[in-house]
């Protein structure tokens, strides 16, 4: 009988009820390309964040220019206390150098680095190396450098020069010149795609600079900051120090680190990734104060249409309760009549907001933007939520209506 | 005698019989997947072996065979009596006595009205509106006693031998025929399930007269009540083999499983210290060697445990690598058969059939125009009232309850 | 962790106690017997399983009798949905002997999985039981006596009181993924529908995946896939309740024919509506703490995998063995496995684990924290007092706060360690509240 | 007044009700027997209407004490007053208020669904006996005014209530209308034995009752028993 009277009711009274479907789908759809977007820009966000996949830069002390450190001392690195939770470090030395490819000819950094380096250490297992076990992310359109001439450069670098993987490169300095093999083209999403990288001990060469690196990167399992891993190290007692020594936060291996290459200074750069942390952390307020705020608005317009039904209805629920219909009763019949329209313009919702999302992803950011699973069911909640919300007030409302008043006359 | 009589036939006839035993079996199967990780197979091979458990699977079909026939029993009984349910379910409705006595023509009428056929006799009267579920449930029960005497067959009864069925060659003696293979093909057509099929040509000579029969995959084909089930495909090449010692020359058909291309088969080359393994080459072009003839040998010579040469020979040829020759001038497909005696495996595609056409019978039925029946019998100065539905219960109620109100308040009057 | 597990397990034991109250409602003097006597002696049948049968048999038993339990849900169900063709009363009526014993069976098994949860069998485990057990008997004069009567009127449906309570145990055992029985189903389960889709194959002679077409033996090979257990698992694990819902729902309701007036009736079938409506809470309850244990079961990095510690003993020669594989015990199953020894008042946790190919053995302590032992998760163990996460690989080095290398020594019969050994060690290297300087700030 | 022979159905006693200052009920006393079928006669606003909200549970007194088949209306919650109209009471108005996008008998069974559980066999069977059998599936605005108020017969009817109110219920009936709906009240009346309160002005509907209240301003003016019209055939 229920589902007779919802049948009747939302067949026979299409004004009503194409209103209130409206304002459903709309707060649906709002929420569904809010969310879409913003889900597709935090994924990318929290690529930009995953780069920074090191989390202790080890840089000279020294503050002038050309200070460097001794690349014997990164094996020590794999000797130190934390040397278990250190799962990757890599060298990095730069240099701006003169590149040369196909009549091109542009200024640009060349850097030596490890990209996947065997490293044996004495008394403890093999292990690789380099930026291949740092930074996993990079994408690289063809192969990683396996001789000492090969070399692969970065996307937009590439892009300048006209490079692709197969073309050949002359880096120059100092009346020093290598020639490159461009083995691929890497994407790294960051700074890495203006530089040429290629093997460190040929860089070392042309730099001159041999058995020298600039910076080593080094990632670390570590355990998240607290309020006593902050603190500084050289106000503990003895056993807090030994308590911070022995737990792996990245400022305590950072120090273990700074211990065994010369002349070094190793700092967490988690500094930036907090930053970054941040900046998500405020658009996400934003997207979700928005979102709230457009459900909001849609609640408020169901509210109104319900209430403008209500109004007309007011002498069917008198009616109801006249014939003996309970509060329970009422409000089911009505709830199940708002349940079945906000199923429906969730659904609607969905696929009207899936394309605004992917309208706004191109038009604002000219990409397209692949919509996730779980907002269909987001997306169904939020008319169930509009509904539920914009509908409080008019069943009260209903339930409070006196049939001897209404029914009058 | 008739408590007795009562007695069997609900014991026998008991609807929680099949469940119990088949839960038997799942209990069983449990305790074996305790400790062994062949569950199932030994499961099998446990009934097959211990003589109580199959007499327990044996009484499944025993008490479907008797559900059966009570059911078809009753069900003609009760047409006999206009009204088609067997008592038992009759339970599971309504029945009141009242007061009153019925109209006969008044009641009919409000039956009529209410979409109901009628018929009376000798003090009652039937109504009943849809279609009984009979035929659905004879076809389900049918469909079950097939398949649990097909399982029962199959399993204490069956009978297998793997044989190889090779071109040219005669028909295995467990066939139980004489007669030849002329021909195996294997054709790409691909279909709605199989992707190829393959026809296994026989040629019977019977005395004077000379017949060829064709076996295919599938539904597989027979003789004498032996199925032919084909395993895998494999291939016999005629192979001329010569070492550098020419101490001897070794020239046959090797019977080689090595099909799949990239599937490895071995000869031991007889009276020396050889072994030849061969594989099929992948095809050079997009049709399967198997069903162009184009073969092409890998082999690989061992001697002692070390190999001492290795090759490609395509059909027709002959190689020589490290002094040793071999030539592969002709080949014979082969089909590695299971010549399978089993009882039971139509009664299983029986059931299938039974059971589909009782869901298709049952769910129009069902949804459409399930059996509804009321009977209203004189009883003394009363009435008797009994109503049944297998669907549209509601419905059926509440006409069943204004009709009984129609008959008290004529009483009242 | 001991405070949080100890709240959940007398959670459960309050919805375990209030389901059976309002089973049993005018039963509760044998209710509460039953339960009190139940939970002690399962208690202690429990510390005294584990006293007096080394390494995993106790789990084993117990685990085998929960598998039971599960099982019996079956036959409860099957009997309830073929006596369900007629209507009774809603109450199962029932003799004060059996409420007792029933309430006996499922407190007993509630007091085992107690002493299988608790952390470590040392003597802090038997005060945090009694400790337990005290506040439950509260609980259950409280529940029984003041809150049962205020009880919204939630009818029983037929074989609900063993499906609520098994289902409860279910879950606690699930907590645990030594007791589960979801994880080990799911993977029979997959064996089960590979072993029948070969023998089906097999037995009615259809050919093999040569001739098939490769999209329909695709589809084929879905049945072989990993997702095959678990869904497979789900709908075993979930048969019992649904059949007695279902079983409820199918339950005629009594006649109403003999009434003459059809409000009368139409009031009397709506109340008759409402009263099955209510039966289903039980089963439809145990469905959700079904679910909820499946989740665990499917989830279980929620919780570190720690197991309780077995006790070994050194033989004469002063020699400890670990068997390898052992009934269920394998020790090359890649997971953790503890063992506590104790010589005088000396206890030596150690532990062995098998990964990167090789077994290793080291103590459930590093030379730098107190010694609060590891827990394993996915890839990583964790040291519990400086939660810093080591890499599996890393296992059996020595080094910072990795756990602390015994030599030892793997043949035939299992592996081989000294016991004077692991005291030394133990002594010499771990640090424990004595020997830090001046005993915190 | 002298007590009625059989069981008192409705029994006030100082019964008021009073909207702010207006009185629009003063204390009044009254019994009605069971089966009795009375008439309540006054001008607009003189608390006819007033008295019937009362007796239907639609409304609450200011002050008195109201039984309603031996029950105290004062006593009970919101829901339990609904559960007494949907089961007790039986209220026929003269708008008809049949809810417009239902058909007659779902109009009809929606009584029966707040009742109890609907019955569809039974609905018909109430529409055919107020004679509306072959317009089951037509909606309020599809049916003249009588047959409207035929339908809000048979859905008054459908519960079995105790009591039956008609507030003005042939206020919108011409004649002819009238005397049909009238005369059907009366079979079930018979039928059905429930005890009938019919509120109206017109003379001729007073005239089918066996006792007539008049009321003027909220107080009873005159309790009188008299023939009942239609037992003679004229």
């Amino acid at each position: 009988m229920l589902l007779r009277v919802l049948k009747s009711s939302l067949l026979n009274r299409p004004k009503a009820i194409v209103l209130l479907l409206l304002s459903i789908t709309m707060g649906a759809a709002v929420a569904t390309a809010f969310l879409g977007i913003y889900g597709e820009i935090s994924h990318k966000m929290a690529l930009e964040l995953r780069s920074y996949g090191a989390n202790i830069l080890v840089e000279p002390a020294a503050a002038e220019d050309g200070a460097d450190l001794d690349e014997a001392d990164l094996k020590k690195i794999k000797t130190v206390f934390w040397k278990y939770n250190i799962t990757g470090f890599a060298p990095y030395l730069f240099g701006i150098v003169d590149l040369e490819a196909g009549g091109k000819k542009a200024r640009g950094v060349v850097t030596g680095t490890w990209f996947g380096k065997e490293l044996e250490v004495e008394g403890e297992e093999p292990s690789i190396q380099g930026v291949r076990v740092i930074a996993p992310w990079w994408d690289v359109a063809g192969q990683w450098p396996q001789a000492a001439d090969e070399a692969i450069v970065g996307v937009s670098l590439a892009r300048r020069l006209g490079l692709k993987a197969g073309s050949e490169i002359v880096a120059g300095k100092n009346g020093r010149s290598r020639r490159f093999k461009i083995s691929g083209v890497v994407t790294t999403g960051g700074y890495e795609e203006e530089q040429l990288f290629a093997p460190l001990p040929t860089v070392q060469g042309l730099l001159a600079k041999e058995g020298r690196i600039s910076r080593v990167l080094v990632s670390a399992l570590t355990v998240p900051m607290d309020d006593f891993g902050s603190r500084d190290p050289a106000t503990m007692t003895k056993l807090e120090y030994e308590k911070w020594y022995c737990t792996a936060y990245v400022t305590s291996v950072a120090k273990n680190v700074e211990e065994v290459v010369a002349g070094s200074r190793a700092k967490p750069i988690w500094q930036i990734a907090s930053a970054e942390g941040s900046l998500l952390k405020k658009f996400n307020m934003v997207m979700i104060l928005l979102t709230s705020l457009a459900l909001a608005a849609s609640a408020i317009a169901v509210s109104t249409s319900l209430m403008a039904s209500m109004a007309e209805r007011q002498h069917e629920v008198a009616l109801m309760k006249t014939l003996g219909a309970d509060r329970l009763q009422v409000v089911t019949i009505f709830f199940g009549e708002i349940l079945i329209i906000s199923l429906i313009g969730g659904v609607l919702g969905y696929l009207l907001g899936d394309q605004l999302a992917e309208l706004v992803s191109r038009i604002v950011f000219s990409s397209k933007i692949k919509s996730p699973f779980w907002l269909f069911p987001t997306a169904i909640l939020a008319a169930f939520a509009v509904a539920a919300a914009g509908s409080v007030v008019p069943l009260r409302r209903a339930l409070l209506i006196k049939p001897v008043q209404v029914l009058k006359g | 005698m008739k408590r007795l009589a009562w007695f069997l036939r609900h014991i026998v006839a008991s609807r929680g019989a099949t469940p119990a035993i088949i839960g038997c079996f799942a209990l069983i199967y449990i305790i074996i997947a305790f400790y062994n990780d062949e569950a199932l197979v030994t499961l099998l091979a446990l009934t097959r072996s211990t003589p109580p458990l199959a007499m327990l699977l044996a009484c499944i079909p025993l008490n479907l065979a008797a559900r059966l026939f009570f059911e078809i029993a009753d069900f003609i009984r009760k047409k006999r009596l206009t009204v088609f349910l067997p008592q038992e379910t009759w339970a599971a409705g309504e029945r009141v006595k009242l007061a009153g006595r019925m109209e006969a023509d008044l009641l009919e009428k409000k039956l009529a009205g209410a979409g109901y056929h009628c018929r009376h006799g000798e003090g009652f009267i039937a109504a009943w509106k849809g279609i009984s579920a009979f035929p659905a449930r004879f076809f389900l029960l049918l469909g079950f006693l097939l398949l649990f005497s097909g399982i029962l067959l199959s399993t204490t009864t069956r009978e297998s031998v793997r044989t190889p069925l090779i071109e040219g060659e005669p028909l295995p003696e467990a066939m139980g025929a004489q007669g030849r293979v002329e021909q195996i093909l294997l054709r790409d057509r691909p279909g709605l399930v199989l992707a190829r099929t393959l026809a296994i040509t026989v040629g019977f000579f019977d005395g004077s007269t000379e017949t060829t029969k064709e076996f295919g995959l599938y539904p597989p084909g027979s003789l004498h009540g032996v199925y032919l089930y084909p395993r895998y495909l494999g291939l016999a090449p005629f192979v001329e083999f010569t070492p550098p010692e020419r101490a001897f020359a070794f020239s046959s058909y090797v019977t080689l499983m090595i099909y799949p291309p990239g599937r490895e088969d071995s000869v031991e080359v007889p009276g020396s210290p050889y072994r030849i393994a061969f594989t099929l080459a992948e095809p050079r072009s997009a049709r399967d060697p198997y069903s162009s003839g184009k073969y092409e040998l890998q082999f690989r010579v061992v001697k002692d445990k070390a190999a001492v040469a290795e090759g490609t020979v395509p059909l027709g040829s002959t190689v020589t690598r490290n002094g040793y020759t071999l030539a592969f001038p002709n080949a014979k497909r082969i089909v590695m058969t299971d010549l399978v005696r089993d009882r039971g495996l139509s009664f299983i595609w029986w059931s299938g059939l039974c059971m589909l056409v009782a869901v298709a019978v049952y769910m129009p039925v069902r949804l459409l125009a399930p059996r509804r029946e009321m009977m209203f019998v004189a009883h003394g100065r009363g009435t008797q009232a009994i109503s049944w539905a297998e669907g549209g219960k509601t419905a059926h109620r509440s006409v069943f309850h204004g009709i009984l109100d129609a008959i008290s308040r004529d009483q009242d009057r | 962790m001991i405070l949080a597990r100890g709240v959940t397990m007398l959670l459960v034991w309050a919805i375990l106690v209030m389901g059976l109250a309002r089973a049993y409602a005018g039963e509760k003097a044998a209710l509460t017997a039953g339960c009190a006597a139940g939970l002690v002696a399962g208690t202690i049948f429990g510390f005294f399983l584990f006293a007096a049968v080394p390494g995993e048999i106790p789990f084993f038993i117990i685990k085998s009798a929960l598998a039971a339990a599960f099982i019996s849900l079956f036959i409860v169900a099957a009997i309830v949905w073929y006596r369900g063709t007629a209507a009774e009363g809603d109450r199962p009526s029932v003799r004060h002997a059996v409420v007792a014993i029933t309430v006996f069976l499922f407190a007993a098994g509630y007091g085992l999985l107690l002493v299988c949860r608790l952390p470590y069998g040392t003597d802090n485990s038997q005060f945090m039981a009694l400790l337990l057990i005290l506040l439950a008997m509260l609980g259950l004069w409280m529940i029984v006596y003041r809150l049962e009567p205020l009880l919204p009127n939630i009818g029983m449906a037929k074989g609900g009181t063993s499906l609520f309570a098994v289902s409860l145990l279910l879950f606690i055992a699930s907590l645990s993924p030594r007791l589960d029985l979801f994880s080990p189903l799911s993977m029979k389960v997959m064996k089960l529908i590979h072993d029948f889709v070969h023998q089906f194959f097999e037995s009615m002679l259809i050919p093999d995946h040569p001739f098939f077409r490769t999209d329909i033996w695709n589809y084929i090979g879905l049945l072989f896939s990993n997702g095959v257990g678990f869904w497979g698992g789900l709908a075993i694990w979930f048969i019992p309740t649904t059949g007695v819902t279902l079983a409820t729902f199918r339950e005629p309701l009594p006649s109403v024919a003999h009434v003459r007036q059809a409000a009368v009736r139409r009031k009397l079938i709506a109340a008759q509506l409402r009263e099955r409506r209510r039966r289903l809470f039980f089963p439809l309850f145990a469905g959700l703490v079904m679910a909820a244990a499946a989740f665990n079961s499917s989830h279980p990095s929620v919780e570190y995998w720690d197991p309780k510690p077995l006790a070994v003993k050194a033989d004469s020669a002063g020699e400890i063995v670990l068997p390898v594989k052992d009934g269920d015990v394998d020790l090359k199953d890649g997971k953790l496995h503890k063992y506590l020894y104790q010589k005088g008042a000396q206890k030596v946790r150690f532990f062995a684990l098998y990964r990167s190919g090789e077994l290793t053995v080291v103590l459930d302590a590093c030379s730098i924290c107190q010694p609060d032992g590891y827990g394993q998760n996915e890839g990583t163990v964790i040291c519990y007092y400086c939660k810093t996460l080591i890499p599996l690989e890393t296992v059996g080095k020595p080094g910072g706060c990795n756990p602390i290398p015994v030599p030892f020594a793997v043949d035939g019969s299992g592996v081989h360690l000294s016991a004077e050994m692991l005291v030394n060690t133990w002594v010499a290297q771990v640090q424990s509240e004595k020997k830090l300087p001046g005993g915190g700030k | 007044m002298p007590v009625e022979s059989g069981t008192c159905i409705i029994e006030t006693a100082g019964l008021t009700k009073r909207y702010g200052d207006i009185c629009a009920l003063a204390p009044l006393d009254l019994q009605v027997s069971e089966g009795e079928w009375l008439t309540v006669m006054g001008h607009s606003g003189s608390g006819k209407s007033t008295l019937l909200n009362l007796l239907g549970g639609l409304d609450r007194p200011t002050a008195g004490r109201l039984l309603v088949g031996g029950e105290d209306l004062l006593a009970f919650s919101e829901d339990h007053l609904a559960r007494f109209r949907r089961e007790a009471v039986g209220i026929i108005f003269q708008q008809h208020h049949l809810i417009p996008y239902l058909t007659a008998l779902e109009n009809v069974m929606m009584a029966q669904y707040f009742h109890s559980v609907p019955d569809q066999a039974e609905a018909r069977q109430a529409l055919e006996r107020v004679g509306l059998g072959k317009r089951l599936a037509n909606r309020p605005g599809e049916l003249s005014g009588g047959e409207q108020q035929r339908v809000c017969i048979a859905r008054a009817i459908i519960n079995s209530p105790k009591l039956l109110l008609g507030d003005e219920l042939t206020g919108n009936l011409d004649h002819k209308s009238t005397r049909l709906v009238m005369e059907l009240l009366k079979e079930l009346h018979e039928e059905e034995h429930f005890t009938l309160v019919l509120v109206t002005h017109n003379q001729e509907v007073a005239g089918w009752g066996g006792r007539t209240l008049f009321m003027d301003d909220g107080k009873l003016v005159k309790d009188l028993r008299h023939e009942r019209k239609g037992d003679d055939p004229s």
